[in-house]
């Protein structure tokens, strides 16, 4: 029992985790735009309303600076709120709230209080919704201390460190993947299986590469690294997970072992958060271990386009992943 | 006060059924999966988007939104560049890198459509503030809906607006939902024109679906705007007949309000009104209809034979 | 109406004595470069501030403002810890990482100061709806500015608080300018009481320099508020004597305009109405005053007594 | 003449910036809380009402989000605002107008539109102002394709880059130091005198080490740099001026040079900017060049405090700067 698993895909699972903790603390409760009856834009709540009542699953006005705004003053006062935005590319609304209020709260206060809200949200691209609907913009919370940010790739991870999230006594952000809200993953049944924030993991073991990756392009540099074996290439593949607080520990020994290190996301690489993994490993003692330079596969420095040939272009291909793996090797 | 051109009441009537042609296209392509993302219909809208872009003049600005199809058009706009940029071709308005949700003209005063709900509000004040500044004559017409008068943005830019006197129309559809919420659970009033009181500007409320009350509505509200007076908020009264997206099971609503809406269809309503005004003949008006169709027909060939954009254009127009 | 109990009166009057002699010392404090960074002060604003809190429950919520003495002493805080804070001690309610604009203690109801225009706009309705959803039958006041109320976050939150009746009442202290920006020149409207009417909740105005009144009007929203029916927005009219912030020349205003005001004193007024209907003595009262400067003058002696937070604690308390 | 030059400080010369592009252009004007009659918060306008009028030095209401969209709107119809956010910590409630409007319209609109914008804001700790009042929050804009990033460390910075920020027709965010307004410094006089955006510049030569830096911690690194002579250690501080776009060609032939970087800005160090030029060194061909890992010395991850002595100690103070030069050269 305690070791059951079962296949659901990510969405469900970040369902589940939404639902057991609803039923474990009456404290816990959802809100958004369209989480009702809707189920949410990408149907993540669908059929929460029916088991919990418009109380605690609480349609919102389309008012993303009410919604952080309100999960703050709520969490801060015994509640344990999860909000959500409908697309990450509205918390531009939400910044205030999220960033001056919540963020700052506990440590402007002098360390008395406390503000545990789960602020979920979808970003990436590949749905072909432009410029406006796709941005991946975990980078800007990354950067505000009183943040834990999150970005699950696999169903598994989804469940466990949205519970995980959702008994923090902290703000998380909290980024769903769209185009990974189908996938399916073996997720365990156990209603206390928690993945604690700030613990990332190999989802590979391999001696000669370490490919960094989170989120929408995990899958692909899995996949590019199965693909290596049969080419006499060990490539290790290593999740964070968390991005704030990071396993540097995990980073630093892997990159130690390998001396090589690919880092990929799909954000837009200036200023996105490849650049502060790739400091924190030149300025480790991984820094002398490397036989390569550090190098970034983000997304272009572009805004999202909307035709679909264009939007695959902006972001890492497990060609280009390949690419770079036999970059560093050499090859 | 009915003294509208006869021309302007056919090409009125020529823009809602481009409109109603055109999405009814966008939509058999959606449900076929022939088209990438999403997009927003206004099926049952389009006398409030049509006639109130045509009591502009010409020159006049506009903020469309993401069900903007028939904003757009009724500001006259070519279709085959709208089509093609639906189906992200490089003819498009925006070469491809904008769809649905972005058509823009700017040269010809279509400020673009906008896939934040309430992102229209600002940059239709700062429109309207260069016009004031240039003193063009020209005023801006920003369009939303009822969920986006929730929005902050929309508090911030009436009430700047408001103390600037700026030359700016908020044209609120309210089509009784926001995506699946109902008017009734997002905000607490009947009217969204009462909000006009908290920046003290007129308000005005308008059958939505009554071309030319629509028309009259924002020509009388447009004098006011254009001699120096300020804004004024519209709220146009509509439905909208189809999903608010592509994926929607419509659960919200019951089958009945639908039908009762689609009874009072703005453009059967406003032909029957010419019919019975004798301002047109059913000749005149099917040829409208057939003309209009064939205008899309037209519009999807044109997209369809365009090219797709050069991959290389992806870096492109991020910097001026 | 006026059935305020004496010793209710006796302590506000005490209250306001000690938020002006509160402020008094900050401001001398200021003017000789004593204190760190920027404060702003309510002198002129203690009937607004501190009888408003008083018709609350002693465990009802607030959200306080950058300009929020008045309003927690109102609350009933501990003044040394409050003094401490100011001077950055380790003592202070804070441990001296908040300052003047972070004032908060939120196990007492006190749920900060902000240094955010609108910042307590949000939290006052998360907090309200904590309430409601714990059923406490407590209720929120949420504290902002005349300029705040044209930002975003009052819209936002005014519209959710209503439409779920939210137990919160949002109260406006306009003390008719921002910082120097008079409100003719930041909204077109004379009453920001009449923007409750966007959420279709009440709306009051009362003379903010009359502290029976202030009483007397939250209180009686109170009751309306805590009953279940949902948010109300009170709009407090009252003006500050002194500059916005430490470095102010003033320019925007007259000096006549600010004597008049003066003689509009709150704590004079609210002394002479005790006295008229013999509420209290002569001698009650000039013991309360005199008791206050010495709360304060203690709270000077704590506060200077205090120690500094020691510096390994810069990095303490950013997560819980 | 042409080569003239006059002392005044950081805030004057960037108001001599704005007066002068405004008497040059009529398409400029200025608008933001309390610009006119009050100068702005920190005196910056004073006077620019006198000469302008109410017309073009425009008091808004408290309303950040209008302010930043208005400007959006009227620069993509012909006009040149610059919009000023009385602290960075309020372009919080700016971001949508800012990130989602201003900085995407060209490219979502297929190249059709221009925004010539300037969004003017003071950042950096150092005032007693405490946490909503002290950010340093430009690595979220340097984030967002589409806009340019400015901080001027110097008042002939503030102003050639100021007017060329006017002049750009993109929307530029033009970060002011408030710890810098009343630094002196010379200023060309020149109303043509115009820095190009993207041009970095060696403050200091040296060819030990190569210290990079920006806004409030220049001058810091420049005084240890000049220090540091006496003890035989030839430092060079290189100031990019423009963080997009970067001088990345200046900073990796100096690298190149020394062997030796230390990286130095204020912000909060987890997803600071400081990463994204660290990592651009690490993937050049600078990398190779390294004879010791890439420093950053930067912000503390924690708000801002309000205790004077807490506020000092989160910013890399002179002898921290010194601290990581003897470390780089192994002293
Ligand atoms: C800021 C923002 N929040 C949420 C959304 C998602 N969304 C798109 S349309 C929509 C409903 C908008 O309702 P309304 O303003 O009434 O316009 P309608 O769709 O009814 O025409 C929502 C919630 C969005 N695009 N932008
Ligand atoms: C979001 C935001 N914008 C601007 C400021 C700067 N500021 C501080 S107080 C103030 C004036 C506020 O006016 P009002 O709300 O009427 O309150 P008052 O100061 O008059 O009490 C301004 C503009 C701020 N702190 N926060
Ligand atoms: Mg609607
Ligand atoms: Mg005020």
């Amino acid at each position: 029992m305690a070791n059951e698993m079962k296949e659901m895909t990510y969405k469900d699972a970040v369902k589940l985790a939404m639902v057991e903790e609803m039923r474990r603390d009456e404290n816990v409760f959802l809100m958004g735009e369209d989480v009702g009856l809707y189920g949410g834009a990408f149907g993540v709540s669908v059929g929460m309303l029916e088991e919990f009542g418009e109380e605690r699953v609480k349609d919102t006005p389309i008012s993303e600076a009410a919604i952080a705004g309100a999960a703050a003053g709520a969490a801060v006062t015994g509640m344990r709120p999860i909000a959500e935005i409908m697309f990450m590319d509205f918390t531009t609304i939400a910044m205030d709230a999220l960033v001056n209020q919540a963020a700052k709260m506990r440590y402007m206060f002098g360390g008395k209080a406390k503000v545990p809200m789960v602020l979920r949200c979808p970003g990436g691209s590949g749905t072909g919704a432009a410029a406006q609907h796709s941005q991946s913009l975990e980078a800007w919370f990354c950067h505000v201390p009183g943040l834990k940010v999150i970005v699950p790739a696999t169903a598994k991870d989804a469940k466990g460190l949205l519970k995980a999230a959702i008994r923090d006594n902290n703000p998380v952000v909290f980024v769903e993947q769209k185009t990974l809200y189908k996938v399916k993953g073996e997720v365990p049944v156990d209603e206390d299986f928690i993945i604690p924030i700030g613990k990332g993991e190999i989802k590979k073991e391999g001696k000669d590469v370490t490919i960094i990756s989170y989120g929408r392009m995990l899958p692909r540099a899995l996949k590019v690294a199965e693909e290596m074996e049969s080419e006499g290439i060990s490539v290790e593949v290593l999740d964070p997970r968390t991005l704030v607080p990071l396993d540097k520990e995990l980073i630093i020994e892997s990159v130690k072992k390998t001396g090589r290190v690919i880092l990929v996301n799909e954000a837009c690489k200036t200023g996105g958060y490849l650049g502060e993994i790739a400091s924190v490993i030149a300025e480790s003692e991984a820094f002398d271990y490397l036989d390569a330079p550090i190098m970034r596969l983000a997304g272009l420095d572009v805004p999202v386009p909307y035709n679909p040939e264009l939007e695959k272009a902006i972001v890492p291909s497990e060609e280009q992943i390949r690419e770079a793996v036999l970059k560093v090797m050499n090859r | 006060m009915t003294d509208i051109k006869k021309e302007t009441l056919l090409e009125m009537y020529k823009r809602m059924n481009e409109a109603r042609s055109f999405e009814e296209k966008v939509s058999y392509f959606f449900a076929r999966g022939m088209v990438h993302g999403t997009t927003h219909l206004s099926v049952g809208e389009e006398a409030s988007g049509v006639a109130s872009c045509m009591a502009l003049n010409s020159d006049d600005l506009i903020t469309s939104t993401h069900r903007g199809h028939s904003q757009v058009i009724g500001k006259g706009i070519d279709l085959n560049k709208m089509m093609a940029e639906l189906l992200g071709k490089y003819t498009g308005y925006c070469k491809g890198k904008g769809g649905s949700m972005h058509i823009a003209d700017v040269e010809a005063g279509n400020l673009g459509a906008n896939g934040v709900v309430g992102g229209g509000h600002g940059i239709a004040i700062g429109a309207a503030l260069t016009q004031q500044m240039k003193n063009t004559g020209k005023i801006v017409l920003c369009f939303f809906g009822d969920g986006a008068s929730n929005e902050g943005s929309f508090h911030e830019a009436l009430n700047l607006a408001s103390v600037w006197k700026l030359p700016v129309i908020f044209y609120c559809e309210n089509n009784l939902y926001g995506m699946s919420v109902p008017i009734g659970k997002s905000m607490n009033i009947k009217d969204i024109a009462v909000r006009a009181d908290s920046y003290g500007i007129p308000g005005y409320i308008v059958d939505g679906n009554d071309a030319v009350a629509v028309y009259n509505t924002v020509k009388e509200a447009s004098e006011y705007v254009r001699s120096g007076k300020g804004p004024v908020l519209i709220e146009s009264k509509t439905y909208r007949w189809l999903g608010h997206s592509k994926s929607d099971a419509q659960i919200y609503r019951s089958k009945e309000e639908v039908e009762e809406w689609k009874n009072k269809c703005p453009i059967k309503r406003f032909r029957k009104y010419m019919l019975e005004k004798k301002l047109a003949t059913e000749e005149e008006l099917d040829t409208i209809e057939k003309n209009a169709r064939q205008s899309i027909e037209e519009a999807v060939e044109f997209a369809n034979n365009s090219p797709n954009p050069p991959i290389e254009t992806v870096t492109e127009d991020v910097y001026a």
